[in-house]
């Protein structure tokens, strides 16, 4: 079968099955950036709020969760997930077994993952932010939250993008490892194509340049966050 | 819990602790150099420079490690040119193919976090420099690389633990560190749990070391930003 | 507990034994082989693809309720599952590069029947002279990486792959210079690879490899074994089996 | 019954390290008062300022606003606020104008200035946004509404950040060398700003090297030296005969 | 033969965007030549010098240093220097005091001083030490050597500016409001070492708002309005009868 054919979407080719993983693998990537944004934020506050309790709540956080491997961790919560979903069904007088759904527990998984990456911008990020303005902000009697969310919260995305979009990159290739949980999402489906097919080149070159379509689409979106965010900083690099 | 199955498992992968180590000190190391190259290329000026460096970045910060290293390992073996190239002794490796994806991986990573970090050095200091004749590298080793070095080193100290578990994929290509044996181990016995939580805790541990080494070296380089310490009278 | 739908995996990805079609549904061997027993044992039968990596804990945290994927009788698996009889038994073999000085080794084209655990049998001390400071590729954590480092542990270089199909790569690619596998495995391999590969020595059969492949099934379902068990014997009596498994592998892979 | 100060501060102390920055200051301001603090460099006038609205926590001292003390507790061998509700509602109501300005250089110079009306204060939008634009124009820039902070000349931004106190239209305003960047002509119009605002009641407190300033428009004059406030008077007083010999020497060279 | 003009800046001109800053500016300095340059606070005064140096890329016009033009090239429709060594070479021998200071952060202030001399020019670090604990004396922080500029106080900070462009011994400084942040005693202290600076020969560009220094201290007095130099002459002419009205107008606000 000629390469046209394999990646055709026919019913002999393999494009309209690879696209929908690619959905798949966006889709997932997404909803976990998101959970990892809310728990990164908390930790990063935490770890920055220089209480004590809080401080070491955070480290054990972010130490956990970036110095373990990504597979254990999904594995954790999809099957340890299942186990204790199951338990609870039974003990409420479900027969048999219940479960997490892939789709959740891989994104809950690698949300939590990224939340541990996350925390480390935000907090790199704030510390970036010029002290003298956040006296400014204190000084007119800004609370807390209020200097957080119109000083600090502009300042640190716009310090924090770059991180931000590696997170997104690896969040979207953590979302890889979700294909032992049986989710048909762009990793297993090319490994799925390459192994029924045999040619396992060309499904893992494809399904390397539809990671690279997705990155360039989110890259196109974190660049014009990033120069909307720096029109107004002065660039001093550019120049001799 | 079976401790005495926990114990002979823990000994087990603890053999393959050297290859994971080693992978891990390689291409760190390797891949730090080449995101430095990749970044000066990336920030200096030359439009060419500047372009490949984007595409670089782009590549390998867009895929999979897990591609990369398999189209490293296999793909490349396939042309006839390399197979009879001067580098084929050396590709030939499996733990050579393993170090060189991983540090090119790392490298396009890395090169996009201490670009953030010089986004973040405040322009007027660069004027400073720039205004007593300091430009190239001077301004940068003098000036822009101190600030920009911590402002990036939260997340570069991430990059660096991601590595550590990045090297578990050169099983792959047939170098057995501690995940290759940890899995090889699990489909003898089939107690996932148990061999991963033993891999898990010494990941861990590795990982808890190099965390603790940054958070020194940050520590260190705050001394800018912290409060005067008491009784520091010259 | 009555069965009365039982959800099957398989991988989805081990040609011939199962794959995928391009139109996501799910084609070979096994899936053919599901329909029928299916039909045996009154059931109605769900088959959904997954990994490989996750499938007997997935299986025991009640995931789904059968594993199909060309999945070994072992000692060691019996530890965590439970099997029913065995459906397939397939010999096993070297594979070289055609041009290779080690193509056509002694005894290519023959059987050998080994027990298990056996060593110093004739026909595979030959071989193993020939292969004296080679290297051998072979996948890891199976019972032929078992039988390899029994046999060549200390003459030849063994290396170890996580599937069948980067060694197969490797192979052609010159890395190393030859390989052991399931010779069924191979054959269709030996097609993707357009004539580059051939067998080397003879074909190694018999209770060495196992009682062959088996349906896996949670230790407490043991009813439902039982009736897939029931199932297994009459296709393989009445010839279901030797018929699919010429239609896929073109060789009758029926254990005997 | 005694009028309540709008201001009282009470032997407020701050230490840097080993560094004794405060070394014991008190000082009361009345509604309408302008007072003008001068002093060396270093000799701790922006820490007193600072202290004041809690930016700097003291070792010890107290601070009152309008009669309501900021509570302070004792937390892990430091000096910190009880509540921060309590100081985020007395800052409020405290102007401060930085010495290095510390614009948001994520703002517009517009959207720096509605920034405490709108958000603090949460008065309706579309009026700050029109007082901001007459506040701009009286500091000369108003054709500067749409810039960001990093294209502004020095001058320019030190009015802007001198606009922004003035728009929360606080009882009390502290400026910290509220002219160091203009020119002769911004400074007389800045000071006639000031003057308007002391007519109208507003209390402020002016760390300035302008001598012009402290004779002509303050009506006590604070001269700190080493942490402690040296000497305190009318402006009369501190240019007569009567000033001390340190304060003497001080504005000597201004006089040359 | 005539002498070589120290600096000689011929129609300088420089847009932000629409916004017209320069428009055509031309000025010449001889050695020991000591420039006061006036004006309104946006007129334009920072961006003159700061394209004497090349900090700002002037649109077009010419700058020559010493009989040197520093030569420039068009490229993607920008004006740029065409070679960065001269650039460098140049900068080298022109100080810099800029109105924000700009020190480094990360640096203590003697490694601040010491930073030029050592890592541009190369001199050995002790000798460049002891020089740096000199000038720090020189203006009056000889004990903040160890300190971090975040822990300084604004005129120290401008003292260790000051300090740190002496510390290059330029043949030519360009000074930015030097003495804003800065009381009158200091404000004599500075002035004094700038005069002893103008008798060894230094040429000097001063943007400032101290009349004072102008009358005084300068030799000449250049007044800039709306990115153009208004007048320009001695003292004596200046501030005497023959001033353009602008001029009168500017200083009257300071003679009232
Ligand atoms: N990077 C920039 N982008 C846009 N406009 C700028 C930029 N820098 C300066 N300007 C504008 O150019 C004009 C001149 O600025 P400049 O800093 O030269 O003034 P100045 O004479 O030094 O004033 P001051 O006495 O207040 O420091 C100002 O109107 C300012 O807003
Ligand atoms: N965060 C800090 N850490 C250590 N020392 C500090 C800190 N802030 C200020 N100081 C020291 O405290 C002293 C007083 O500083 P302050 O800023 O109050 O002086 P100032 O009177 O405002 O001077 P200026 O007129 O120069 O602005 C200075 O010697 C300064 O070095
Ligand atoms: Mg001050
Ligand atoms: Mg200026």
């Amino acid at each position: 079968m000629s390469t046209l054919e394999l990646l055709g979407f026919g019913s002999t080719g393999w494009g309209a099955l690879l696209l929908v993983a690619a959905g798949v693998t966006l889709a997932v990537t997404a909803v976990a950036l998101l959970i990892g944004a809310v728990l990164g934020a908390i930790v990063a506050a935490a770890k920055l709020s220089g209480n004590r309790v809080l401080v070491f709540l955070g480290s054990v956080y972010t130490t956990i969760f970036r110095g373990v491997p990504e597979l254990l961790i999904i594995y954790l919560i999809y099957f340890g997930g299942s186990s204790a979903v199951t338990a609870i069904g039974q003990a409420m007088g479900y027969e048999g077994f219940l479960g997490l759904p892939s789709f959740a527990a891989g994104a809950l998984a690698v949300g939590i993952i990224s939340g541990s990456y996350q925390a480390e911008v935000f907090r790199g990020a704030y510390l970036a932010v010029a002290r003298g303005e956040l006296e400014a902000a204190s000084a007119i009697g800004m609370s807390r939250g209020l200097r957080f969310r119109r000083i600090i919260m502009p300042q640190v995305l716009r310090y924090a993008l770059p991180g931000f979009g590696n997170v997104w990159q690896l969040s979207l290739k953590d979302s890889a490892l979700i294909s032992v949980t049986g989710l048909a999402e762009l990793m297993r489906t090319s490994q799925v194509a390459a192994g029924s097919t045999r040619q396992y080149f060309l499904f893992f070159i494809v399904g390397g340049a539809l990671y690279l379509i997705l990155t360039s689409l989110s890259d196109q979106v974190f660049n014009r966050a990033e120069r909307r965010a720096n029109r107004s900083m002065p660039s001093a690099m550019g120049q001799v | 819990m079976d401790i005495e199955f926990l114990s002979s498992t823990m000994v087990t992968l603890l053999k393959a602790l050297p290859v994971t180590l080693a992978l891990f000190a390689l291409s760190v190391s390797i891949g730090c150099v080449l995101a430095l190259v990749i970044v000066w290329m990336r920030v200096g000026g030359n439009r060419y420079l500047a372009g490949f460096a984007k595409g670089y970045i782009f590549v390998f910060r867009g895929s999979p490690l897990l591609i990369q290293m398999f189209l490293v390992f296999y793909g490349l073996a396939q042309f006839d040119f390399i197979r009879n190239g001067p580098l084929w002794p050396l590709l030939r490796e499996p733990f050579v193919c393993a170090v060189l994806s991983l540090a090119l991986c790392t490298a396009g990573y890395s090169a996009e976090i201490f670009r953030g970090g010089i986004r973040s050095v405040p322009p007027r200091e660069i004027e400073a420099a720039r205004a007593i004749g300091m430009s190239g590298f001077l301004l940068v080793r003098r000036i822009i690389a101190p600030i920009a070095l911590r402002f990036a080193l939260p997340a570069y100290s991430t990059e660096v633990v991601l590595m550590m578990k990045s090297t578990s994929l050169a099983s792959l290509v047939t170098v057995w560190e501690v995940t290759g044996v940890a899995q090889r181990l699990i489909s003898h016995t089939y107690r996932t749990m148990e061999v991963f939580l033993c891999a898990a805790i010494i990941y861990l541990v590795l990982n808890f070391i190099v965390l603790q080494a940054m958070a020194l070296l940050e520590h260190f380089l705050s001394r800018h930003l912290r409060a005067a310490p008491p009784a520091a009278k010259a | 507990k009555e069965w009365k739908t039982v959800t099957i995996t398989l991988e989805g990805a081990y040609a011939p034994w199962n794959m995928t079609n391009p139109d996501g549904t799910l084609g070979g061997f096994e899936p053919e082989l599901a329909k029928v027993l299916c039909e045996r044992a009154k059931v109605e039968c769900k088959l959904v693809a997954s990994d490989w990596d996750g499938m007997i804990p997935a299986l025991n945290a009640g995931k789904f309720d059968i594993i199909m994927d060309a999945l070994s009788i072992t000692d060691e698996r019996k530890q965590v599952i439970d099997f029913t009889i065995p459906y397939a038994a397939t010999p096993a073999a070297f594979a070289t590069t055609k041009d290779n000085a080690l193509a056509n080794a002694a005894g290519t084209g023959t059987e050998v029947r080994m027990d298990v655990g056996q060593t110093g049998v004739k026909e595979v001390d030959a071989l193993k002279e020939a292969f004296k400071g080679k290297t051998i590729g072979i996948q890891a954590a199976t019972v032929y990486a078992k039988f390899i480092y029994d046999n060549f542990g200390d003459t030849a270089t063994v290396r170890e792959y996580k599937t069948g199909a980067d060694r197969d790569i490797d192979l052609q690619n010159g890395r190393i210079d030859l390989g052991f596998d399931d010779s069924v495995y191979f054959q269709s391999a030996f097609d993707a690879a357009k004539g580059e590969l051939a067998f080397t020595g003879p074909q190694i059969v018999g209770p060495i490899w196992g009682a062959g492949e088996g349906l896996g099934v949670r230790k407490s379902d043991t009813d439902l074994r039982d009736m897939f068990s029931a199932a297994i014997k009459s296709a393989l009596e009445d010839g279901t089996v030797k018929t699919l498994s010429e239609k896929w592998f073109k060789t009758d892979v029926s254990p005997k | 019954m005694p009028e309540v100060p709008r201001l009282s501060v009470r032997d407020i102390r701050k230490s840097f390290g080993a560094h004794e920055v405060l070394r014991g200051i008190s000082l009361e301001a009345r509604d309408g008062d302008v007072i003008s603090v001068l002093g060396a460099s270093g000799s701790g006038k922006s820490t007193f300022l600072r202290c004041i609205n809690l930016l700097e926590v003291a070792d010890s001292g107290e601070v009152w606003v309008d009669g309501e003390q900021i509570r302070m507790v004792q937390k892990g061998g430091r000096n910190r606020p009880a509540s921060q509700k309590q100081v985020d509602h007395i800052r409020a109501e405290l102007g401060m104008v930085f010495q290095s300005f510390n614009l948001w250089s994520h703002m517009t110079i517009l959207q720096n200035v509605i920034e405490g009306p709108v958000h603090v204060l949460k008065r309706p939008r579309a009026e700050c946004v029109e007082e901001a634009h007459a506040l701009l124009k009286k500091v000369g820039i108003g054709d500067k509404a749409n810039a960001y902070p990093a294209h502004l000349s020095g001058g320019q931004q030190q009015r802007a950040a001198i606009a922004r106190a003035l728009a929360m239209k606080p009882k009390l305003m502290l400026f910290d060398e509220p002219t160091s960047a203009l020119d002769p002509e911004l400074v007389g119009e800045v000071l006639r700003v000031m003057r308007a605002l002391a007519e109208e009641g507003t209390t402020m407190l002016v760390v300035t090297h302008e001598m012009g300033f402290a004779r002509n428009v303050s009506n006590r004059v604070a001269f700190m030296r080493e942490g402690l406030v040296d000497s305190m008077g009318s402006p009369q007083e501190m240019f007569g005969a009567g000033a001390s010999p340190a304060f003497r020497q001080f504005i000597g060279h201004f006089q040359a």
